[in-house]
């Protein structure tokens, strides 16, 4: 019965994409769901969501909440970009992967400040995590000079925008990743610990767990999923711009905050917030496909994400949960 | 023979108050040792600071000559002490089994990656708390949704699953009805002849009498006397509570 | 020769136009041998640019030079340095009705308008689109969001454009992307899939062609679909050497920079100086892209 | 003792002043502390904050939050401007009030909805709130028709650049507000719930409190407060911009988090808010004021937050609270 | 006379778990009636029927002859029912004083404007819970910083205080010292002789026998029995826990 709550949002999501394809159907006469180039461009866009949201449910499964990812992914696809033009036009994959070894290690240094200053200094997570956002954003943008890091390279740029049997790379990277994370939260001690540390943070310590080493692989981790989308970032767009996480941090929450987590931690999965970047993703595409106006797709979305999670709560209403 | 546990000059404040003061004393393998004092003597925040949760003001604690004082709850909890806290301590939002492990997860592997094991873990929960004489009607709930009884026998069960050499018990019958409280006693009877050393708060005067092998009476904050229960009754215990060194 | 502070407070800080815009203007302050500081705001938005622009005007410098944010919204703010008696000379964009010192208009104080109008850079990239899709199909714009007067412009001065001199040419709805390349991108294979006879895209600044570029890609129309860039940062110059993107219109920052350093100069040195100067556009495309000629409108990194 | 620990925050904003002033002092010779105008600018850009940031107080002290502020701002700032253009170049003083009573009723209108949502049905304050945003978003830019309102009215412009006795309109209105909202949180019956509420939900609802019409009250308010911000936007800029709370939301919510409250709830005051408005309005001013380059003001923002928080613990170390 | 409280066929289903079913019994003015029962037997989701936190899946309760059954807890307490409850439901970062009047805060007005009475709040507070034998060391501070029966006293305090028709007690004295726990048989009685009505849940059977009219046993959700003190022993409550339906 219990494995059956997630369900809900599935259901939800099967219910927006018949729309819009009952809308295809008669509108346009076409189909929406059954054309491999819509799923592409909708599984792209729910990815960039979905890298920075993954290790963001860890964290906010946690209790807390990380904030800087908007720049460590900037931070990281600056990074990256940098050591790729420092490289020449012709660098080859070494020089590449090299390069995403570093935009990594660069958010994971965000990370580990985070960790630092919430474990160990017991910052509140939310203004440690907005201090480190200015910080991360500051110094992204003092390495690229302010503007975006242009690059010419074929291996970042076939790493963006190829495909592997068919999958979007950047798909295949966040499913991998995706898999990862559920693994770690749902079948690890880690994960554990973690849902522990968000309903009673006593009851981990005193069990005996190093809270303080697991708050700061937590938001290690957070800040390294940020990070790798930022290499996808640069790699798709052929440029690493400091900005580059920042317009996606809100939906990157909302994914998190839809797939059932609650501000006051102990709650959420990665299934879930897997069908939360995908209900934002095919509702952004499927707005504009069936050319809503602009204005009105703000309207739009904002009912979407509320009706997705009394979806999600009305289960407990015909299950018959709580009074 | 040199004692299992030895205290020295333990210390807490809090703020202005001063909830500990200069409490020393010494359990044996085996033995236990109750902590009785009324409300607010100090008897909580003494055993927090053995098990490393708070950190004394002034004063040492060691565990078989090893020095415990500065050490974290996971230090303490490998040197062999389990603690059943006044306030349970559970994660209410995952069920028995998960609890009952909590920090020393079962897995199994699969493919060579481990996985929780959770069946198994649940399955010894509810073995565990039947031995205390208590069931669940769903072992796969969180503990959120369980009982006041129920939420204590999980709290038990975690402390003696584990091969300790001393198990703290703050009030770990308060809420237990009559045949569980019995349990209880019985099981101090068991782990005292196994060697274990006990440490057990408790308000219920037949129960204390029942278990100690000595009693240490704190009042507001210091040891207001120890005596062995053969020495004395109850009327004097209460007297001593109430802050009547004698 | 006098020592002079002059404050360059641009629309945002994180944009390549503005920092080309520096460099043209630190240019001409090394030549005159004067100061120029730069400060401004992290998003271009009038509630964030006022703070700085009080704080400016606290510090005191011997002249501002501000790319307003908003041609109402600002007039307030601004006063406050004219009243200070702080020269004020806006470069990009404007306030009021842009025609300073006729005494008319609540903001009238400006010495002078420095800039290549972005309505007018709205209408030459409606007449590039024009010119590459044969005067005929469906185009949109991929916007920003709303609310930003500049990119506003620009959008207004395309749709303007192509209502005026392209009757055959259907604009459709505009996208917004909240500067979120990967949404840009999703937007327009979502337009396609919508009209597969989609012609052209104008990205109205570096984030909307830069997705629409990597939406066309994608979806393997390279040759199909034209995308029109505004502002010409590097990575899209880049775009326009690989094909995805045909022609950015570039404005002349660095020369709205060198222009309204030296227009404040004259006016602090009791010159009189025009109320208005402008500066033009290039359009760069794949004819072009290598000529020297154009490297120089290319914006810094 | 225990008034003594808001003493903190106070003490680092007084740290930030004095350190701004020597700088002015010694490199420039000037002052920056003891010159009207400098009061006068930071003091109405903490007011603009502290706007946005009063209702949400008691909202986070409740355990929630509201995103929604971001655009009942906007919402307010569009339909006064809008109903002062309708009433042409001319009107009074009674139109002006009326759009404000008109602005002030449009923002509460998604505090009503965020209420109801939160309240009655039970979708948790981030995602309700999320989407409420992206409704008064878009139902302010089709009202706005995607552009600002523009207004010309010498009332409406005297109330948002005049002074009082010297003290600029928007401070005075700030002030009366956090006093009220400080009469409401620390002094009645209302704030005694809305904390018992942050702590444990139970307690009030088992006390005989009747919690949903007080989490749709704090809703209200916290719109309400928001409204006016909207309305002050419009009135000092002459024109009315659906956009006008979004960019300080954040700011909004640090000062928030850097007066003292938790994610978790149960904890902040509106002097704790007060004071962390006017450290963000200090050091943007002050940076801007000693020349620091743009970028590296991130940085300092950044690492000011952090300080400040760093500095409010520190308390509970010297002073002596838990172990 | 008619009954102070009537239930009649309460029932609660969680998911699948049937905790209450068919639960009936009156308890009138003046009269302590013990709700007794193994862990878990579903004492604690009666009373929360009661009092308005659980909605029953069927059944009524009566007050005086008016129907309680779909009220909130807000009615149920206008109506003269106060509770303590198992968990305390205590809010742990205010002080006991505005714990004590939580709903019911006492103002005073200042210039026309009612403000918070805290000082006279917290003094009160004091005097209860000194009349409870209990003192705290910083009435300032948030109870969370009490001891656990500090916060057990300031619980039944908040009970207490208001004048009554009926008060029920989820295990009031689990958590108190020997004298407190006295202290609080001697108020059960005094609050009897004032006609307030009493449920009180208890694991203690001599405190069952002193304070109870009347012993109503519950077993795994159903009524196993009903006795008066006089008329049962001990080991014939026990065995009625234990599901001997007699
Ligand atoms: N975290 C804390 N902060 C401040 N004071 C505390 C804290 N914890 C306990 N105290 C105070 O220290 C004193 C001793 O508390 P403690 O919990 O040790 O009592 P106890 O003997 O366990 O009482 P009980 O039998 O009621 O559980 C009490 O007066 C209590 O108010
Ligand atoms: N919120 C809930 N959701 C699901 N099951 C619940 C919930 N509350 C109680 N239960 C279950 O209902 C049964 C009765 O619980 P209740 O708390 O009424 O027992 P009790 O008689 O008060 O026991 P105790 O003496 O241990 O306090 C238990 O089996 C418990 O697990
Ligand atoms: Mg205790
Ligand atoms: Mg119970």
């Amino acid at each position: 019965m219990r494995s059956l709550f997630n369900a809900w949002s599935w259901l939800f999501l099967i219910l927006i994409l018949g729309f819009f394809e009952i809308y295809a159907q008669t509108q346009t006469g076409s189909t929406f769901l059954f054309r491999i180039y819509n799923l592409q461009s909708i599984s792209v866009a729910a990815s960039q969501i979905l890298l920075l949201a993954l290790g963001l449910t860890l964290v906010i499964v946690a209790g807390h909440i990380d904030l800087s990812i908007a720049f460590s992914t900037g931070f990281a696809a600056v990074i990256m970009a940098m050591i790729i033009r420092a490289a020449g036009p012709d660098a080859g994959w070494l020089i590449v992967l090299l390069a995403m070894g570093a935009g990594i290690l660069a958010a994971a240094m965000v990370g580990l400040v985070n960790g630092w200053l919430v474990a160990l200094l017991n910052v509140p997570s939310f203004i440690g995590t907005l201090g480190t956002y200015g910080i991360a954003r500051g110094v992204a943008l003092i390495a690229a000079g302010g503007a975006t890091v242009s690059i010419r390279n074929d291996h970042a740029r076939a790493f963006g925008n190829g495909t592997i049997l068919g999958l979007p790379i950047p798909l295949v990277t966040a499913a991998i990743l995706a898999l990862a994370c559920h693994y770690l939260l749902k079948h690890t001690r880690f994960g554990v610990h973690t849902y522990a540390l968000g309903a009673n943070r006593a009851s981990v310590e005193r069990a005996g767990v190093d809270v303080k080493k697991h708050l700061i692989l937590l938001f290690l981790l957070s800040a390294i999923t940020a990070g790798i989308g930022g290499l996808i970032y640069t790699s798709r767009f052929s440029a690493g711009a400091a900005n580059a996480g920042e317009p996606i941090l809100l939906y990157a929450v909302a994914a998190v905050f839809i797939g059932g987590a609650s501000l006051t931690g102990g709650q959420g999965t990665i299934t879930g917030t897997v069908i939360g970047a995908f209900i934002i993703a095919v509702i952004q595409f499927g707005l504009v496909f069936c050319g809503l106006p602009p204005y009105w797709q703000f309207v739009a979305v904002g009912l979407v994400i509320i009706v997705a999670v009394l979806v999600d709560q009305s289960k407990d209403r015909i299950v018959g949960g709580r009074s | 023979m040199s004692a299992l546990l030895k205290i020295d000059g333990l210390k807490k404040r809090f703020g202005g108050n001063e909830a500990v003061s200069n409490v020393s004393f010494e359990v044996n393998a085996g033995e236990c040792v109750v902590l009785a004092g009324d409300n607010g003597a100090g008897k909580s925040t003494v055993i927090k600071m053995i098990s490393g949760v708070y950190q004394p003001t002034a004063g040492k604690v060691w565990m078989n000559g090893e020095l415990l004082t500065g050490k974290t709850p996971e230090a303490v909890r490998s040197a062999g002490i389990e603690t059943i806290y006044q306030d349970l301590a559970l994660a209410d939002n995952l069920d028995p089994g998960l609890n009952l492990y909590l920090g020393r997860e079962r897995t199994r592997k699969v493919l060579g990656l481990p996985f929780l094991d959770r069946k198994t873990m649940r399955e010894d929960a509810v073995e565990v708390m039947k031995s205390l004489g208590i069931t669940v009607p769903d072992p796969t709930a969180p503990v959120r949704e369980m009982s006041g009884g129920q939420r204590q026998a999980i709290a038990i069960a975690r402390a003696i699953h584990w091969q300790a050499g001393l198990v703290i018990m703050d009030e770990p019958t308060a809420a237990l009805g009559v045949p569980e409280q019995r349990e209880v006693m019985a099981l101090i009877e068991r782990l005292k002849k196994k060697g274990v050393g006990i440490i057990l708060i408790s308000h219920n005067l037949p129960d204390i009498f029942a278990a100690s092998d000595r009693i240490i009476v704190l009042a507001r904050g210091i040891v207001a006397g120890e005596r062995r229960p053969a020495e004395t009754n109850d009327e004097e215990i209460v007297r001593m509570m109430m802050g009547a060194t004698l | 020769q006098e020592d002079f502070t002059i404050t360059l407070v641009p629309g945002l800080t994180t944009d390549a136009f503005y920092i080309t815009m520096n460099r043209g203007a630190q240019a001409a302050a090394e030549a005159l041998g004067i100061t120029v500081d730069f400060q401004g705001a992290e998003e271009f938005d009038p509630v964030l640019q006022t703070p700085v622009l009080d704080a400016v005007i606290g510090r005191g410098p011997d002249a501002i030079l501000v790319a307003p944010t908003d041609s109402t919204q600002m007039i307030e703010p601004l006063r406050r340095a004219a009243d200070a008696g702080i020269p004020v000379i806006t470069v990009d964009t404007f306030i009021d009705d842009g025609k300073y010192q006729d005494g008319a208009g609540d903001g009238d104080f400006p010495l002078s308008y420095i800039a290549s109008d972005n309505i007018g850079g709205g209408r030459m990239a409606a007449r590039s689109m024009a010119e590459a899709i044969g005067g005929k199909g469906k185009v949109y714009v991929s916007n920003v969001r709303p609310g930003i007067s500049t990119t506003d412009q620009r959008e207004e001065g395309f749709k303007a454009e192509m209502a005026e001199n392209y009757p055959d040419i259907e604009v459709l709805e505009t996208q917004y992307n909240e500067n979120d390349a990967s949404l840009a991108a999703s937007q327009f294979q979502a337009v396609l899939a919508r009209n597969p006879d989609i012609a052209g895209v104008f990205g109205a600044n570096l984030f909307s062609a830069l997705g629409a570029g990597n939406g066309v890609e994608s979806a393997g129309k390279a040759e199909d679909v034209t995308v029109i860039a505004f502002d010409a940062p590097s990575s899209i110059v880049n775009n326009i050497s690989s094909g995805l993107v045909d022609a950015a219109i570039a404005q002349h920052p660095a020369e709205i920079g060198y222009y309204g350093v030296m227009t404040a100069y004259a006016a602090l040195t009791g010159q009189s100086v025009p109320t208005s100067i402008g500066t033009g556009f290039t359009v760069i495309n794949a004819d072009n892209v290598n000529d020297d000629e154009i490297a120089k409108f290319i914006y810094a990194e």
